[in-house]
C-alpha cells in the first residue's frame, strides 16, 4: 500500500507531546535537548577552537558570546544539560528494566504500573532540577 | 473471468475450531496448502468472548471419573445426545487440555503447579477447567499464536464466504469476497472444514458477537446439507443489562446467587439439590417463571430482570477469579459486584443444532467436514451443559483437521469444478442482493426479525406463538429489503450485512419450523403446551433439509449406549 | 523491515546502544568536573585568555576534555542517527545516516582534538 | 460432589425507588470518511444522534450505520471488549469504540477518525496487516522441544508466581491501539512496535518456553526493539492493563545485563 495513505502521524504526531501523559513529555524535552546539546556542543568546540588563533581572536568569540543572548542561551544549555542527564539516568536504569513496575494480573480500571508515581517523581524532579539550576546559572551569569 | 485460488484445505471460520482444525492438518500434513478463511480478522472470532471453563477429566485421584463427565453431559442433553459421540468427547478432552498447555494456554493453577478447575451448571464435579474467566480468549489467543509455528497456514481475514460448491457427492471449492477490495474468488480444493459457529444474533437480546450470523448454516443448508435440532436455542440465566453481555456461569460457579424482589434464593424452589447450578435450561425457566409470576425487577430500560449478588464472594475473589465479571459490570453497567447486585435476565447464547454431521464430523457430502458451533454432531442433544463447548470445538477441531488431511494425502483425483455454479452464486448475490432495488431498511428489517424471535421462541414456547412467529417472519421476507445502498467495492458491510440478513430469514425459519414440529418439552425446548418429554415419538433428531418451496422435516434416530432415558432432576 | 546487513560495520544495534548508554555515563561524571571546575572561580575570570590557555596546558585536565570529547561526539551523534533513522526509512538512506554519524563524530573529534593538542603544546 | 449448603436467607436491600430512566440526549457525531480509491482526502461528516447514559461510540457508529448512512466503513465484532476490531481515534486519542462510553467523554461532539499509523482501508477500517506479521516474526508461542503432547503427558507444573509473570501480557488483544500511540511508530514504518515486542516478552517470560535467544536476536536490529524510547503511550492507551512499554523494558533488561 502506497506509503501516502499509511496514515502514519509523522513528525507532527512525534512531536506533539500532549495527551500521553508525562512519559511522554519526558520522551520529547529528552529528544529536544539532545539536540539541544548536540548542537551546542559542535558551537562550543567552534567557539573554543578559536584560542589557538591567538588572544584577540578569543577576545572577539568572548565578545559574541558573553552577551545577554549568549548569556541566554548558556542558561538553556544548563537546563537541558541537567534535564537530560538527570532524565536519561532515570530513562537507563528503566531501559534496563528496573523500576518498571512487577508484572502481575492488572486490576479494572486498569493503571500501567510502568508508568508509576516513581517514574512520574524521577520525571518532576528532572525537570525541577534543571529549573534550579538555571536559576542558579541564571545567577552566576546576570548576577555581576 | 472470475479470479480462482487454489489450495488442498479449506477452512471457513476461524474460531476455537477452525484454528485447532488447521493445526492438527498442518502436523498431519506439513506440505499441504492449507487456507483458513474468516469474514473476521482471525482472531476477531465469536470464540474469543468464551468465559467460564473448558470441561475435562483431569484429575482422577481427586475422585473424578469419565463415566460421570458422560453422564452428567447425558443427562444434561435430556437424553438427545448421541451417547457415543459424548463419550468420545470426554475421552478425548483431557489431552487436549494438556495440548493447550502445552501450547502456552494461561490455565489458572492450584499452588502446587497443577491446573485449576471450578464448579459448573450441571456437573457433579468441579471440572471445568478455567483460566480466569477469559478461558475462550485465551484458547484462541494460544491457538492463533501456536499457528504461527506452521507455514503452510494461510491466513484470510476478512474473506466473506458466500456459498459452498460440489458436484452433487463430491466437495469442489467455494466463494468468497475479499472484503477489502470487494473482489470475487473462487476457492478450489479437495477437502473443506466449516467452522462458522453459531448463530445467536438471530434473537435481539443475545450473548453473542455481533458477527455470529448464520451464513455458514445456510450455506451448506443451501448447498443440500441438512440442518439438525435447529430448535434447541440455549438460553443463558445470566445476561447483563442493558448490553445482553454475559455473566459467566462461572460466577454461580464460585458461589453466586440468584434472587428475586423478595430477597429470595428462589432456585431452592426449582432445583432443591443444585440450586443455581443446576443446567441452564431449568435455571431459565425458572428465572423466566419469577418474572412472570411478579417477583422480577424493572430494569432502567423497562425490561423484567432479577438481580445475581456475588457480594458475599468478597473483592477479593471477585478480582481474582472473576476479573473480567467486574470489568464488564463496572464498564457497560456502572455497578461493582463486590458492592451491588448485577441486573441479569435469560439471553440467547448458544445454538445445540447445526450442520448434520456424524461421530467424525462428516457431513453428507464428500470431503465437507463440520466442526464446532456450527456442526451439529448431537454432543449436546436438547442442552448443552456449560464448559462443553469450547471442548467440543476443541476436540472436533482436531478430529477434522486430522481427517481432512489425511483425506486430501489419498485423494488423487478432484472432480471436475462444475463452474456454472459460481455463475448462478455471482447472479445470486450481485444481481439479486448488490444491485437489487428496494426502498425497506434492511438494518431494520433485521431489528424486527430478531425480535419475533425473540417474542415468539424464547424460553417458553406455544403453538400460537411460534406459528404466528414463522407467519411473521415469511410476511416480513416479502418486504423489499434486498438491496445494498453502499455501491463502493471496499470494505462494503453493507453488503455482507445483507447478505447475512438473507441467511437469518432461512435459519430462523428452519428453528420456528423445528420448534413447531417438536411437540413436547425437552431441555431448551420447552413448550407450554406440551410441558412434558415424548420418548415414544420425539426421542429423535430433528433434520430439516432445503427446498425452493418449504423446508423438509426429516427425522434422525439418536444413538443410545449405556443409559436409557429416565426423568431427569436436578 | 530492512535487512539489517547494509551496514558494513556489521555492529549489532544492541552494542551500539551499549556504547550509547556506556558513553552516556561517562559523560556524567565528567562533564560534572568539568562544569566544576568552571565554577571553582569565578565564572568570568574562567574565560580569560591566560586561564583558559593555561587549563589546556595543564595536562591531565586536557586528557579529560579530549575524552569527554569523543564520549559526547560519540552519543550524541549517534543519538542524532538514531533519530533521523526513525524519521525516514529506506536502504540507502539509512546507509546515508549510519556512515554520516561515524564521519561526523570523527570530524568533530578531530577538529576538537586540533584545538586540545595545539592549545596543549603550546602552539598559540 | 459437596452438597450445596443452603445459606440463610439473603436480604437484598429494598431497592431505591427505580432510578427515572435517564432520558437520551442527542450529540454531534463526527465520522471521517476516505475511501483511498475514490477520493482525495479525507472529510468529515456530521450526524446527530440520540444517546443514554449507557451508549457505547461503536454504538452510536452503528446508530448512524444502520438508521442514517448504510455506507459507513467500521470493523466490529464482540462489543464486550474482547476481540480487538473497534479501534480508532475517538476525540483525538486512540481508543475502543465499543469500551469508550459517550458519556465519559463529557462533550456533545464526538470525533471519529481511523486509528493512526495503520493504512486506511476504508473510513474507520484500517489494514493490519503489518501488524499481524510482525506478531508472527515474534515467533509468538512456546518453543519448547516438548510442546506436543504424547498419550498419557500431564501438564507442565506452573505455579500461580510463574504465571504471574507473563499472565498480564497475554491479555493483549491486538487491536493496535498501542502502535497507533507509540511516537517511534509514527515516523518509523520498520518499528516492530509495542505489541509486538511485548509479545516477544509474553512468551520468553513463560516458564515453559526455551525461545529466549532466539527471540532476543529477532529483536535486536536496527529497527527493533532499541527503537522504544520509554515514551510510555502505548501502556497509555492500552485498553486491557497490558503495560507493552514494561514489557519492552524487561526484555531490554535481559539484553543489557540487568537481568537474566
Ligand atoms: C459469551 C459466551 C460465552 C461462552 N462461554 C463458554 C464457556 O465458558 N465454555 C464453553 O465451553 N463455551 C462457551 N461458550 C460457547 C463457545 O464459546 C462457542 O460455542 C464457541 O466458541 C464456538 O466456536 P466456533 O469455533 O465454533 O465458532 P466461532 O468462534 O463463532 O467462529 C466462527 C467463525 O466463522 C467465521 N464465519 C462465519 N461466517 C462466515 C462467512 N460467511 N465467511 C467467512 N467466515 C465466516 C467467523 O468469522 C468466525 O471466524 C460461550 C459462548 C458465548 C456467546
Ligand atoms: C551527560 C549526561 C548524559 C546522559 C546521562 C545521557 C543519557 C542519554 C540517554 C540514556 C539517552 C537515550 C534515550 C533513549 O533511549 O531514548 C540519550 C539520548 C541522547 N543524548 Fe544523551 N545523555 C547525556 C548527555 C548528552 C549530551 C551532552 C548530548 C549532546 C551532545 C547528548 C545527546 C543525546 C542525543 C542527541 C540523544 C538522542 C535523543 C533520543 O534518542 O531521543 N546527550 N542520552
Ligand atoms: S498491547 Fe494493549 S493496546 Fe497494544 S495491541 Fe495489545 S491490547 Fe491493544
Ligand atoms: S509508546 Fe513507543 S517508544 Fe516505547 S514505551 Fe511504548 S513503544
Ligand atoms: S468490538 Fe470487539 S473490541 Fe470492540
Amino acid at each position: 500500500m502506497a506509503e501516502q495513505f499509511s496514515n502514519r502521524e509523522g513528525i507532527k504526531g512525534m512531536i506533539n507531546p500532549t495527551r500521553y501523559g508525562l512519559h511522554r513529555v519526558a520522551y520529547w524535552l529528552q529528544r529536544l535537548s539532545g539536540l539541544g546539546l548536540l548542537a551546542y556542543l559542535i558551537g562550543h568546540i567552534y567557539e573554543t577552537s578559536t584560542i589557538l588563533n591567538g588572544k584577540a581572536a578569543w577576545n572577539n568569540m568572548l565578545s559574541l558570546t558573553e552577551t545577554p543572548g549568549g548569556h541566554l542561551v548558556l542558561v538553556l544549555v544548563i537546563g537541558m544539560c541537567v534535564f537530560h542527564t538527570g532524565n536519561g539516568i532515570r530513562l537507563m536504569i528503566s531501559e534496563g528494566g528496573k523500576g518498571v513496575g512487577k508484572p502481575g494480573q492488572p486490576e479494572y480500571p486498569y493503571r500501567a504500573s510502568s508508568l508509576n508515581s516513581k517514574q512520574r517523581l524521577c520525571i518532576w524532579v528532572s525537570i525541577a532540577l534543571a529549573a534550579l539550576a538555571m536559576m542558579y546559572g541564571a545567577g552566576v551569569l546576570f548576577g555581576n | 473471468m472470475v479470479n480462482s485460488i487454489d489450495s488442498d484445505l479449506l477452512i471457513v471460520g476461524s474460531g476455537l475450531a477452525g484454528l485447532r482444525a488447521a493445526i492438527q492438518a498442518a502436523k498431519v500434513a506439513p506440505h499441504i496448502k492449507i487456507a483458513v478463511i474468516s469474514k473476521l480478522q482471525v482472531m476477531r472470532s465469536h470464540s474469543v468472548s468464551a468465559e467460564g471453563g473448558t470441561a475435562a477429566v483431569l484429575y482422577p485421584e481427586d475422585g473424578d471419573t469419565i463415566e460421570s463427565h458422560v453422564y452428567d453431559t447425558v443427562k444434561g442433553s435430556d437424553f438427545l445426545g448421541d451417547q457415543d459421540v459424548i463419550e468420545r468427547l470426554v475421552n478425548e478432552m483431557p489431552s487436549e487440555v494438556y495440548q493447550l498447555e502445552h501450547w502456552g494456554m494461561p490455565w489458572s493453577r492450584r499452588d502446587d503447579g497443577r491446573i485449576g478447575q471450578r464448579n459448573f451448571g450441571g456437573y457433579s464435579f468441579p471440572r471445568a477447567t478455567y483460566a480466569q474467566d477469559k478461558v475462550g480468549f485465551y484458547e484462541m489467543q494460544t491457538l492463533y499464536d501456536t499457528c504461527q509455528k506452521f507455514d503452510n497456514i494461510e491466513f484470510y481475514n476478512e474473506w466473506f464466504v458466500t456459498s459452498i460448491v460440489h458436484d452433487g457427492q463430491r466437495f469442489c471449492g467455494l466463494t468468497a469476497i475479499e472484503m477489502s477490495n470487494g473482489t470475487f474468488y473462487t476457492f478450489k480444493a479437495k477437502a473443506l472444514i466449516i467452522a462458522t459457529g453459531g448463530a445467536g444474533r438471530v434473537y435481539s437480546f443475545s450473548t453473542y458477537a455481533l458477527a455470529s450470523t448464520p451464513d455458514g448454516l445456510d450455506m451448506a443448508y443451501r448447498a443440500g446439507m441438512a440442518l439438525k435440532d435447529m430448535e434447541f436455542v440455549q438460553f443463558h440465566p445470566t445476561g447483563i443489562l442493558p448490553s445482553g453481555i454475559l455473566i459467566t456461569e462461572g460466577a454461580r460457579g464460585e458461589g453466586g446467587y440468584l434472587l428475586n424482589n423478595k430477597g429470595e434464593r428462589f432456585m431452592k424452589k426449582y432445583a432443591p439439590s443444585k440450586l443455581e447450578l443446576a443446567s441452564r435450561d431449568v435455571v431459565s425457566r425458572a428465572m423466566i417463571t419469577e418474572i412472570n409470576e411478579g417477583r422480577g425487577f424493572k430494569h432502567d430500560t423497562g425490561v423484567d430482570c432479577l438481580k445475581l449478588d456475588l457480594r458475599h464472594l468478597g473483592k477479593e475473589l471477585i478480582i481474582r477469579k472473576l476479573p473480567a465479571i467486574r470489568e464488564i459490570s463496572l464498564k457497560f453497567s456502572g455497578i461493582d459486584p463486590s458492592n451491588e447486585p448485577v441486573d441479569v435476565r435469560p439471553v440467547c447464547h448458544y445454538m445445540m443444532g447445526g450442520i448434520h454431521s456424524n461421530i467424525d464430523g462428516a457431513t453428507e457430502i464428500q470431503g465437507i467436514w463440520a466442526a464446532g458451533e456450527a456442526a451439529c454432531n448431537s454432543v449436546h442433544g436438547a442442552n448443552r451443559l456449560g464448559a462443553n463447548s469450547t471442548a467440543e470445538c476443541l476436540v472436533w477441531g482436531k478430529i477434522t483437521g486430522e481427517l481432512a488431511a489425511k483425506y486430501i494425502l489419498e485423494e488423487k483425483s478432484s472432480p471436475p469444478f462444475p463452474l456454472h455454479l459460481v455463475a448462478t452464486e455471482e447472479k445470486r448475490i450481485y444481481d439479486g442482493i448488490f444491485r437489487g432495488t428496494g426502498s425497506v431498511n434492511p438494518y431494520e428489517v433485521r431489528q424486527e426479525l430478531t425480535e419475533i424471535m425473540n417474542n415468539k421462541s424464547y424460553v417458553f414456547r406455544n403453538e400460537t406463538d411460534l406459528v404466528e412467529g414463522l407467519k411473521l417472519v415469511r410476511a416480513l421476507r416479502q418486504k423489499t429489503w434486498k438491496h445494498v445502498d453502499d455501491k463502493a467495492k471496499e470494505y462494503n458491510t453493507n453488503f455482507t450485512n445483507v447478505m447475512e440478513l438473507d441467511s437469518m430469514f432461512r435459519v430462523s425459519e428452519v428453528i420456528l419450523m423445528g420448534a413447531i414440529w417438536r411437540k413436547e418439552s425437552r431441555g431448551a425446548h420447552a413448550r407450554t403446551d406440551y410441558p412434558d418429554r415424548d420418548d415414544k415419538n420425539f426421542l429423535a433428531h430433528t433434520l430439516v433439509y432445503y427446498d425452493t418451496k418449504e423446508p423438509v422435516i426429516k427425522t434422525h434416530p439418536v444413538t443410545i449406549t449405556k443409559y436409557k432415558p429416565v426423568e431427569r432432576k436436578y | 523491515m530492512v535487512p539489517e546487513y547494509y551496514l558494513v560495520i556489521k555492529m549489532k544495534e544492541s552494542i551500539i546502544m551499549k556504547i550509547h548508554y556506556g558513553t552516556a555515563l561517562g559523560a556524567v561524571a565528567l562533564v560534572a568536573v568539568h562544569i566544576l571546575m568552571r565554577l571553582s572561580q569565578k565564572f568570568s575570570d574562567s574565560l580569560q585568555y591566560q586561564n583558559v590557555l593555561a587549563n589546556y596546558h595543564f595536562l591531565p585536565y586536557a586528557l579529560m576534555l579530549e575524552v569527554i570529547l569523543i564520549l559526547l561526539s560519540v552519543h550524541g551523534f549517534n543519538g542524532l542517527r538514531v533519530i533521523l533513522l526513525e524519521l525516514k526509512q529506506g536502504v540507502a538512506y539509512e546507509r546515508a545516516i549510519n556512515y554520516g554519524s561515524i564521519v561526523a563524530m570523527i570530524v568533530l573529534v578531530a577538529y576538537g582534538s586540533r584545538t586540545i593538542l595545539m592549545a596543549g603544546m603550546g602552539l598559540s | 460432589m459437596a452438597t450445596v449448603e443452603v445459606p440463610k436467607e439473603q436480604k437484598v436491600e429494598p431497592t431505591t425507588p427505580a432510578p427515572a430512566p435517564s432520558k437520551p440526549k442527542t450529540i454531534t457525531l463526527r465520522i471521517s470518511r476516505f475511501n483511498p480509491s475514490e477520493h482525495a482526502e479525507t472529510k468529515f461528516e456530521e450526524f446527530k444522534i440520540p444517546v443514554q447514559k449507557w451508549t457505547t461510540v461503536l454504538e452510536a457508529i452503528l446508530y448512524v450505520k444502520q438508521s442514517l448512512d448504510h455506507s459507513v466503513a467500521v470493523r466490529y465484532s464482540c462489543r464486550q471488549a474482547s476481540c480487538g476490531s473497534c479501534g480508532m481515534k475517538i476525540n483525538g486519542k486512540p481508543r475502543l469504540a465499543c469500551y469508550t462510553k459517550v458519556s465519559e467523554l463529557e462533550s456533545n461532539v464526538i470525533t471519529v477518525e481511523p486509528m493512526n499509523n495503520f493504512p486506511i482501508i476504508r473510513d474507520l477500517a484500517v489494514d493490519f496487516k503489518q501488524l499481524f506479521s510482525t506478531h508472527k516474526k515474534m515467533k509468538p508461542f512456546i518453543i519448547n522441544e516438548e510442546s506436543e503432547v504424547q498419550p498419557g503427558t500431564k501438564e507442565f507444573v506452573q505455579t500461580p508466581k510463574d504465571l504471574e509473570k507473563f499472565l498480564q501480557f497475554s491479555y493483549c488483544i491486538k487491536c493496535g491501539l498501542c502502535n497507533s500511540a507509540c511516537p517511534t511508530m509514527a515516523t518509523d514504518k520498520s518499528f516492530i512496535g509495542p505489541q509486538g515486542l511485548a509479545q516477544a516478552y509474553r512468551y520468553t517470560a513463560d516458564n515453559r518456553d526455551q525461545g529466549k535467544k532466539d527471540r532476543l536476536k529477532i529483536v535486536d536490529q536496527s529497527h527493533g526493539i532499541w527503537r522504544c524510547h520509554f515514551a510510555g503511550s502505548c501502556s497509555d492507551v492500552c485498553p486491557k492493563g497490558v503495560d507493552p512499554a514494561m514489557a519492552i523494558q524487561l526484555l531490554r533488561g535481559y539484553m543489557l545485563g540487568f537481568r537474566k
